[in-house]
């Protein structure tokens, strides 16, 4: 048992987190966030340079990483400073090309830009009903439907792309040139995009994907979830500090038992989805997989919006003003819940094991 | 025990009802149902709409120009409102000056305001917190000195709602820099159009912009401005925060929100059923049901009391705590409907053309945000808290 | 609108809350709970004197009172001191006798206990699943099952009895003495009864009985809330007054703002609990009733455990004891939830309405 | 980052299991699945098998007579137990007393008392908590005063587990009457038997008798039972809070009362179908699932961490607030699974020889009401959270 970092992850956190507060400050994130492409091309480069990609995939798949906590390392550093860069569709682009034994140079080294296309505006989170299907054309097929919340889908080159073939999902590859592609930025900063495809030219990569799809959901839960354990603490230190120095009625308001007892537990739940985040982590590409990211989920999605709202109510106004970083981190927290399955759709596949 | 409305109340609510589906445009309803910002032209049509009827002022007495209603009515015609997707009053004259004036006013003062008020002449604004004086309002620096026949105001105030608009702004400014906290504070009326204010807009953690930053520098004002006595503002400001409670627990907005959380969750689909067949997420909307009903009846036995009493008490704090909870997880429950439909920043599908959610959803996620407001402003729900330990439970 | 009570409701409760504060003070409510048999014949009889029984039904039927709010005002005062005399089937079955026209002179004087048998082990809430049944035989019908959690059937004279009779529940009149019944006390003092039926003889009192049951337990639910809602008012009146006397670290431990708070927040809840029992009971007998009767068993369900749980937190200890009033007010409060539907049954109730 | 034991862990998970499978016997586990009050002999039989095994002082250095085991070990001896329905040892002589005269006690006293509490001939208990000095220990009011070569007890102390069965009681008693609140405290051993103690039972709130109250009148007790040095016994009873806090979250025993509820949900039905089909209820005990296996990481986080510096920091009161939560919520839901089940009062049923609930419930509703206890004793939840924002958010 041992719950201190590699110090191969350790080096690769403190230099990200040393990157990301140097040059991507809040200021310059609220600069490329909010608007298309919410995207900085230059800064995706150098977040490469540094490993953030090679990070997700395994050595034998090029890169240096692959594991759960390897993902949970980069994206905590990414939840710090609210980076809005594409990387959660490469981080599951990553282990769908690895599990598929597929070339992932350009995707590690950054000089492409992957996104994951499973959820449809009817079937959000559960893909049992999607509706967008393949048929076989020539040497290859073509794909109809829609795809909704493509996420780094605004600026991404090339879509991996769930679709029903033969009855059951399949996965394929897409150019981005040849679909057509309606990007947006979202409530928390970064960018999706709205895929439509409607008899557009694809690639099959696997057909009866289902379980190469749940790996790849289950990596970009661990992703989010440490994500959110990085926002969370920025959040949590950040409260604490404005207690500490807000004066109201003379005094510091940190000294006021009501919101130091608040303040504790928001400490424990984030402590709780922290230790379940790196439970997720653990069982990441295991039998149980599926089982803790959902847990893991679902725990975020509560401590998140307890961590955003409180957050905000015990800074009180200035909280609400798009000036004061705080309101962006809240708004990731909350928003973050809607991807990947919210807390009751992951309390639900829980719920599923207990009646078995 | 009864719970019903009287014969006459129900008269009246049905001349409200009707009044309102004659004169309340569509273009108005849609906007309202949608939750952006409304346009400045709405706000002032919906005055005037109101005005015609003599339905604008409900809170002044019949002399000055209103309509002479029960707090019963009152309750009844803000539920008609909010039922027929009305937008809100905006309440800074009618609601918070205009029975200052009344109540503290010289009839000079009276005179010349309140006409104006009424007419819409006057768009007003307030000048209460500031960045160092939220919660803890007494402590507000601003000051305002005497020079001759003028206050001559310096400071910064914040969170001036729709100041961006308004004509005229009241402040509370220190008059006495000796005296201790609530001392010293005195309530003066300013022209915005005085050489000496600045107005910069706050931009809200969901983008849009209601709230501003009001600065004076060296802004010189009439004596004649000052309302009540010198150095007694704070008897103003407590009786602006204790006179007029009717509608501080929003039910008719929560019941606005109910139904269309009701109505999302039979629209978006979850993978082959509806939402409101996930039991789960009925669940939550039959829990927010259940407490808003219990709110509908606190609210009307509280104004019961107010009306027995003359005044309401303290209890009237539980009204805004609940009253904000079930709102703001109502706001909570129509964004987790959306699911990812949420996640678009406002403005950005039309432009592509993309249809996500339901038409007139657009903006969920924003009033989401932006509710969180709600129990921050207008005395915390933390200094709520504070108020019931003290005054109903005598802690 | 009218939010007081009429003169006579407040007489009535007025007289109660005396006589029970004087006659039926919590030491020798004590000594009546938890052993059977539960039960002061002399202090019930003085009960009915004073008109708690007369109040239960409508002049109609030789009572006084028989709305929603007279079934309120009669609870809420034996709330506010515990008492554990069986009210509850007394109330439920004078709305059975009213509905069928049928004497209740005996049941509205004292002179007959009376209590009402639905729940069955394995459907405790929903009758729908019932399994006791009844065959005709001779002039008359026998009844064969179990029925369980009798609320009073540890001294009731009678018992009203619901079984299935061709296909659709049916109402029923047993005699204590023929039928097998095993009283015990309840973990919150009061007593009830398992009543095992084998071929017992039966009178049938109503076929198709289906909203004459609902009914029932509508009003038994207002009982049961008005009930709770004096237990909770008593409750939160005394965790305040300790507050205000009870001193740690040197002050009224009232002084510390988390227990200020906390306190405040009992109240909301309990003011909310208070109103929609209000609403449930002036709904009695419309077409709403069954709604709002759920709504309110809900809410008391929530609210009641909340209350309780706070008030033995805030108290510390001394609420963990015997000897400490509070502690018996917990258990009615917490134990409450669990008759006539808890709060997930009601909850389920009002969920079956949206989904419609 | 590895969440998982070693190879020599689980080795020692592996012979812990098969001692517990060879030598618990199971009257013993009957009796702790039911959850009632487990006899006198009991415990002390359980307290034989382990003391054979040398598994019995399992925080004493091995010179004294512990079994030498790390953190680890401790832990999954604690799971182990608990997974196997052992009774829960009694604490006050082997993981109070003993580490106090250990650390403090002289030669003598650990050569007197430490083999004792061992052989099981000392059953040992505590008098720390008074009628006016709960959460506030500091106010103790028990006084000893010197009197030649004794100390003259006067006082009372009250929550005193299991002193009915007790042959020796260690107070916290002022012995300076003039300095302030925590100087002036002294840790004293008294002999039971002494003249002048009387031990009166408290009923608890679901009617058993676990605590009590000790009342000591001119209790005369010979000076060298004084521990430490005279008026320094805050400095035991802060040692005594923060040494030894593995086992504080209660993992152990909420995976019993998980276990308990999911079978119940199985067993219970509703209207003809299953409990556990309920999505409400269901929903209920997969939340509560979530937060114990979350809690399980957080305890060994931890543990690890104490490992590592030696001590555990204030962040082990996490694992008391969130580890109560967590147990109270689940001996909600088993209450809450039963329905009208779970209550008839203890014991009446088997007399009436009629079965209700699955067998082993009777005890449910008062299982639930009885471990309300576990939030306020041993520091409340309250305490819990001072602590924390004081130590760890520094407010």
């Amino acid at each position: 048992m041992d719950f201190n970092l590699t110090e191969d992850r350790q080096m690769l956190a403190d230099s990200l987190n040393r990157y990301l507060g140097d040059k991507y400050p809040v200021e310059h994130r609220n600069a490329v966030a909010y608007d298309l492409p919410c995207h900085d091309d230059g800064k995706w480069a150098e977040l490469a340079e540094l490993g953030a990609l090679f990070a997700l995939s395994p050595e034998s798949a090029g890169g240096f990483g692959g594991t759960g906590f390897d993902i949970a390392v980069v994206f905590e550093a990414l939840g710090r400073t609210l980076c809005p860069e594409p990387m959660l569709g490469a981080a599951m682009a990553a282990r769908i090309l690895t599990a598929l034994q597929l070339d992932q140079e350009a995707l590690l080294s950054g000089a492409a830009k992957y996104a994951v296309a499973l959820a449809e505006v009817d079937a959000p989170y559960d893909l049992q009903a999607m509706e967008c299907s393949a048929v076989a054309q020539g040497d290859g097929h073509v794909l109809t439907g829609r795809k909704t919340s493509v996420y780094g889908g605004q600026v991404a080159d090339i879509f991996l792309v769930a679709a029903m073939l033969d009855g059951a999902p399949a996965l394929f590859e897409v150019q981005a040139a040849a679909a057509q592609v309606v990007g947006y930025p979202m409530m928390d900063g970064a960018g999706a995009a709205e895929l439509l495809l409607d008899g557009t030219p694809a690639q099959l990569l696997a057909a009866n994907a289902g379980a190469i799809i749940s790996d790849a959901v289950n990596a970009g839960i661990v992703a989010l979830c440490a994500e959110a354990v990085g926002v969370m603490d920025v959040v949590h230190a950040t409260t604490v500090d404005y207690l500490k120095t807000r004066k109201q009625f003379g005094v510091p308001i940190g000294k006021f038992q009501v919101l130091q007892h608040r303040a504790v537990d928001m400490l424990t739940e984030i402590e709780q989805a922290r230790s379940i985040t790196i439970k997720a982590a653990s069982e990441l590409g295991g039998p149980q997989a599926g089982r803790f990211a959902s847990m893991a989920k679902n725990m975020i999605g509560r401590a998140g919006r307890l961590v955003a709202e409180e957050a905000i109510q015990m800074h009180g106004g200035i909280a609400m003003t798009w000036e004061y970083p705080v309101s962006h981190y809240a708004k990731r927290l909350v928003m973050l819940d809607a991807q990947l399955g919210d807390t009751d759709y992951h309390l639900s596949r829980i719920m599923a094991d207990l009646a078995a | 025990m009864d719970l019903s409305f009287s014969e006459n109340d129900i008269a009246f609510r049905d001349e409200v009802r009707s009044y309102l589906a004659d004169n309340l445009p569509t273009a108005m309803t849609e906007a309202v149902r949608k939750g952006g910002e409304l346009t400045k032209e709405m706000m002032e049509d919906w005055h005037v709409i109101l005005q015609r009827k003599g339905w604008l002022a409900t809170i002044w007495p019949k002399e000055y120009g209103g309509p002479g209603w029960t707090p019963v009515q009152r309750h009844i015609f803000e539920e008609e409102c909010c039922r027929a997707y009305a937008p809100r009053i905006v309440p800074f004259g009618l609601n918070m000056l205009g029975p200052v004036l009344i109540e503290f006013g010289t009839q000079a003062q009276k005179d010349y305001y309140l006409p104006r008020i009424l007419s819409g002449e006057d768009w007003w604004c307030q000048g209460y917190s500031e960045p160092g004086a939220g919660s803890d309002l007494a402590s507000l620096k601003t000051r305002a000195v005497r020079d001759g026949d003028h206050w001559v105001i310096n400071g910064q105030k914040t969170w001036t709602t729709l100041g961006q608009h308004a004509d005229k702004i009241f402040c509370l400014c220190r008059t006495d820099a000796e005296a201790k906290q609530q001392q010293g504070i005195s309530f003066i009326l300013v022209d915005m159009n005085t050489p000496g204010i600045e107005v910069r807009p706050i931009r809200l953690i969901e983008g849009g912009h209601e709230v501003n930053e009001v600065f004076f520098t060296d802004v010189r004002v009439p004596v004649e401005n000052l309302v009540g006595e010198e150095n007694k503002g704070w008897t103003i400001a407590k009786f602006l925060l204790t006179h007029e409670r009717t509608g501080i627990a929003g039910v008719g907005f929560s019941m606005q929100s109910l139904e269309e959380v009701k109505a999302l969750a039979r629209k978006m689909r979850r993978g082959g059923k509806r939402l409101i067949d996930d039991p789960l997420f009925a669940a939550r909307i039959a829990q927010a049901e259940v407490d808003l009903e219990a709110m509908k009846i606190t609210n009307l036995r509280m104004l019961f009391k107010a009306q027995q009493q003359g005044a309401p008490g303290p209890e009237t704090s539980i009204l805004k705590i609940k009253g904000t909870v079930i709102h703001q997880e109502l706001k909570d429950l129509a964004r987790r409907a959306l699911g990812p439909v949420a996640a678009p920043f406002p403005g950005y599908l039309a432009e592509g053309n993309i249809m996500f959610g339901p038409d007139g959803t657009e903006h969920n996620a924003a009033r989401y945000f932006n509710n969180r407001k709600t129990s921050i402003f207008g005395g915390s729900n933390e200094i709520q808290r504070n108020i019931l330990s003290k005054a109903a439970l005598e802690l």
